[in-house]
């Protein structure tokens, strides 16, 4: 896939400078190495602070969500690659309103390094941070390893709900909390059809056949629990909600959220064809739908795929997802 | 003999000059098994060490804290972050000293493998580049003279790659394809061959 | 490009179902053959009806954009093909208010055709009709013969500020008369990557070498200006704004919205390293940028390339365009 | 020799047969020029008037009419509407009647060309289907024959195609490719070569 870009090198910060540019309402770039979003509009002095961060390539996410009700800042990295500590120092201390931070990312070895060393930066500021990571897909170890699991688009959720709590005013502890229970409640499963292009390294990470696709497959390409012949869209909804209902049974009179969500390339009109399946599963096993989500929410830039993401809800879990939010790539009313 | 400023100087520039030759081999090599930016960590890692190079100053410790800087400022994969993390271990050893001697290179191994082991909470023997530390560590253990401390670092790096190979991987993105990986070189490994390698002048 | 689907002959209806299921706040689907969505809660009596219509693969345009201060109906054919003049009579019939209905689309062949048969069968249901076709491609045509442009994303910003004028409560001539301006307001250029395919085809419509792209190619892969070999995201930035301003020259103190739009695979990163370019451009020129536009507004499918749209504002124009609006898509608040 | 509702059912035969078989041919001509969905319009249109088929009418208007609408139902490209537009011609033409005249063709073929003129406002000579249609009414005119009538039209189609060839595309989409389609054939007209010998029988 053929990419629009420049000096490779340059392809983070140009698209840091133009996302400010389009959204002066909504981003603003802070740090010395201007690779920290903050809020146009810092949150209210005593607001707990949310921080997250990691590789570039996966708008929305992780910048993209960075408004009220959802993320104060984040630590941007070059393409699939950890922001570098003291990129994530600065975040923290920009996010920090005097009520300590929470660090809530995804489970990658990079981020987790540097989020760590980044909190014994920001040690000597004195701000207290905590520290949530996302490991809500499936395919990438047994319920017996969840811990070792990947991050994946569970953390939209994470973001959501834990952003509310953090608007309602809730204390450290409290949002820090909710961002663990609303981590808890998700889980991911993603297939892949093509690969996409890391500018720097200017040729596509993996390669798939033609008709083939990849069930399980990472963000980045990391790799599934079978690759085989490209099933039909509902052969290929049926496996996820499979995959997703025997790592979290749901039960009649239960509520969740569920996320159909594009790779990238793969357009608005094939996620409702799946959608379709998706709803019939959940409603066949007697489960509410609240507010599906049905869109481009974690990417990895052009890569062809899709993955569904579940996330349970309780009434505490549902009314912060619910409460409103706005951010240049999605708002709740 | 003894190590000063100018002795690191021409290493980086060797490992730039290795890193630049084996940027798609080591890229792709992390592409098999996770996303394929060893190569442009490497390359730009040691670049940015270059372009520091001029402004190096006498003082081992403060080199080789801009060396571990030059790897922060360029890189947040989990290689650049152990390296950096590495460096700057030897960068507090060696602090306020204008040289080192050959002999306590085994000692400044082995205290990069510790921190960075710290750092990454990996586990010895789990087919990283701790393990290729260690058995550089162990290999320059007692020696004293240039060509054969050298040889037997860049050899145990080899070495090391070669005799973990059959090993399945245990963390880091590649643990994920688990039994999978046996029989395939952990990247960070084939780097760290690559790295000793350019370093002693062995590449 | 992998496709995720069943019977290719089923993509358009299988969609439809799960749009409407995943949005049934917003959508709701109408007439025999289940080929046009209505709005979920219909507009108040007396307010005049917008309907659009035309092929399907270009979400979120044209389905999407039914909603409040948006369009009251559409009528969607399969894939890049007109739908029925039933259909769209079908649309026509769940919009009229009885104040009447404005036809609003691009300038296709087989739309027009549609439209005007579909004009003739609600003649019997005394529903009065107006027209507004949009012909924004400056590629697709010279200036001298403007009216034979094909419609591409001006199109969005027509359904916008018609939908407010309509939204507002004015009458139907009214409303048409504002179309017409938002219409000829708008210029529009393309520059595509790759291609995309369409289901009941099964293979890839055009073909482009890996380092080739074609500027002014159009959301079918209608021929451009030229192809070539893939330039810089800065050069096809200039050279897209060159043609735009070339067609339509802006005075300094002149106001404007700008939408940089992906054609579906090209991620938002790209899109905004295009933007830095395009605002630098306008800024250069004098004009003020109103509400620029980054993202995936009007698609085809998975096509790689962009689109940017210039759309000269006065008071009026501005005024709706900046009104309140909702769909699942799109909301301006 | 008349022809009656079972001719149609035999002509709809033969052309779901022939369109399926062109159905890449026609989908690649509209691809170099268009958007490539010729030959899904005429495979659906085509089938869906053969499933109508069984039911149609003896009053051949009736029969064209539900051959009209199984055109709209399926496809709103161009020329699918613009088949239902010329059929519709005819069926008015032939309301109330069980069988027409060989000698009524020239002036049916004459019908559908002026109605679809109508509706798409294109000219004759523009390089379109209308040209195809233009060149079988004339070289049906005065032909009461069967195996003349066939020969002559299908072979009208045929030569039609051919004489525009070399002048650029005027309407539709391909007008946008200008002096560039000099030497190509219409997509439209193409089809219709096919259609015309696929209803005579000259496939
Ligand atoms: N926690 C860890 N401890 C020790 N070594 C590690 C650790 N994580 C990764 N590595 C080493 O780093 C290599 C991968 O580096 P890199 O490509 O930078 O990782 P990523 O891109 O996943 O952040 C592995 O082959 C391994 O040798
Ligand atoms: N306005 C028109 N008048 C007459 N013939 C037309 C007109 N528009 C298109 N055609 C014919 O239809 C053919 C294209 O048909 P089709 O592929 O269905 O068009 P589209 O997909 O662009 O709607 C052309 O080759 C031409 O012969
Ligand atoms: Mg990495
Ligand atoms: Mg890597
Ligand atoms: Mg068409
Ligand atoms: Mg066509």
């Amino acid at each position: 896939m053929k990419k629009i870009l420049n000096n490779p090198a340059d392809y983070v910060d140009e698209m840091l400078e133009g996302l400010c540019a389009a959204h002066p309402e909504f981003y603003r770039l802070v740090g010395e190495t201007k690779r920290a979003v903050a809020r146009a509009t810092p949150g209210p002095k005593g607001k707990v602070g949310i921080v997250s961060g990691g590789g570039s390539g996966h708008l929305p996410v992780f910048t993209g969500y960075v408004g009220p009700g959802l993320l104060d800042a984040c630590a941007i990295g070059d393409v699939f690659a950890s922001p570098s500590a003291e990129q994530m120092a600065d975040a923290i201390r920009v996010a920090d309103q005097g009520a300590g931070v929470l660090r809530l990312y995804g489970n990658y070895g990079g981020d987790i390094m540097n989020f760590d060393m980044a909190g014994d930066l920001v040690d000597f500021d004195d701000i207290r941070c905590t520290t949530v990571v996302l490991a809500d897909d499936v395919a990438s170890a047994p319920p017996t390893e969840a811990a070792k699991r990947r991050g994946v688009a569970g953390m939209v959720y994470a973001f959501k709900i834990a952003g509310a709590a953090a608007e309602a005013g809730h204390d450290l502890d409290t949002v820090t909390r909710v961002a663990q229970k609303a981590a808890d409640a998700c889980r991911s499963v993603g297939a892949a059809l093509s690969s996409c292009t890391v500018p720097q390294a200017g040729k596509p990470t993996f390669h798939i056949a033609e008709d083939e696709m990849e069930m399980g497959m990472g963000i980045h390409g990391e790799p599934g629990v079978w690759r085989d012949k490209l099933k039909t869209a509902d052969e290929i909804a049926e496996e996820m909600m499979d995959r997703l209902l025997a790592d979290m049974p749901l039960a009649a009179g239960d509520r969740a959220s569920i996320m159909v969500n594009s790779l990238g390339a793969t357009p608005p009109e094939e996620l409702y064809i799946l959608y379709r399946v998706v709803k019939r599963r959940l409603e066949a096993a007697g489960v509410t739908i609240v507010m599906p989500l049905v869109g481009r929410y974690a990417t990895s830039m052009e890569m062809a795929g899709v993955s569904f993401t579940l996330c349970k809800l309780d009434a505490e879990l549902e009314g912060f997802l619910k409460a409103p939010c706005d951010c240049a790539f999605w708002s709740v009313k | 003999m003894t190590l000063t400023v100018s002795d690191l100087r021409a290493a980086i520039d060797r490992l730039v000059v290795a890193m630049e030759r084996d940027f798609d081999l080591l890229n792709s090599a992390d592409g098999t098994l996770g996303d394929g930016d060893l190569g442009v960590t490497l390359s730009r890692g040691s670049k940015a060490m270059q372009e520091a190079a001029p402004g190096l100053p006498d003082d081992l410790g403060q080199a080789l804290l801009a060396c571990a800087q030059a790897f922060t400022r360029t890189s947040g994969s989990s290689y650049g972050t152990l390296m950096a993390t590495g460096l700057m271990s030897m960068a507090k050893a060696l602090k306020g000293r204008t040289s080192a001697e050959l002999g306590e290179i085994a000692g400044l191994i082995a205290g990069a493998r510790d921190a960075m082991q710290a750092r990454g909470k990996a586990e010895l023997g789990g087919k990283t580049v701790l393990d290729s530390l260690d058995a550089m560590a162990q290999a320059a253990a007692g020696l004293t003279e240039l060509t054969a401390l050298a040889d037997a670092v860049a050899q145990a790096a080899a070495s090391a790659q070669v005799a973990l190979r059959d090993k399945p991987a245990t963390v880091g993105r590649a643990r994920i394809f688990g039994e999978k990986t046996i029989g395939m070189d952990d990247p960070g490994m084939l780097a760290m061959t690559a790295i000793a390698a350019a370093i002693t002048g062995r590449g």
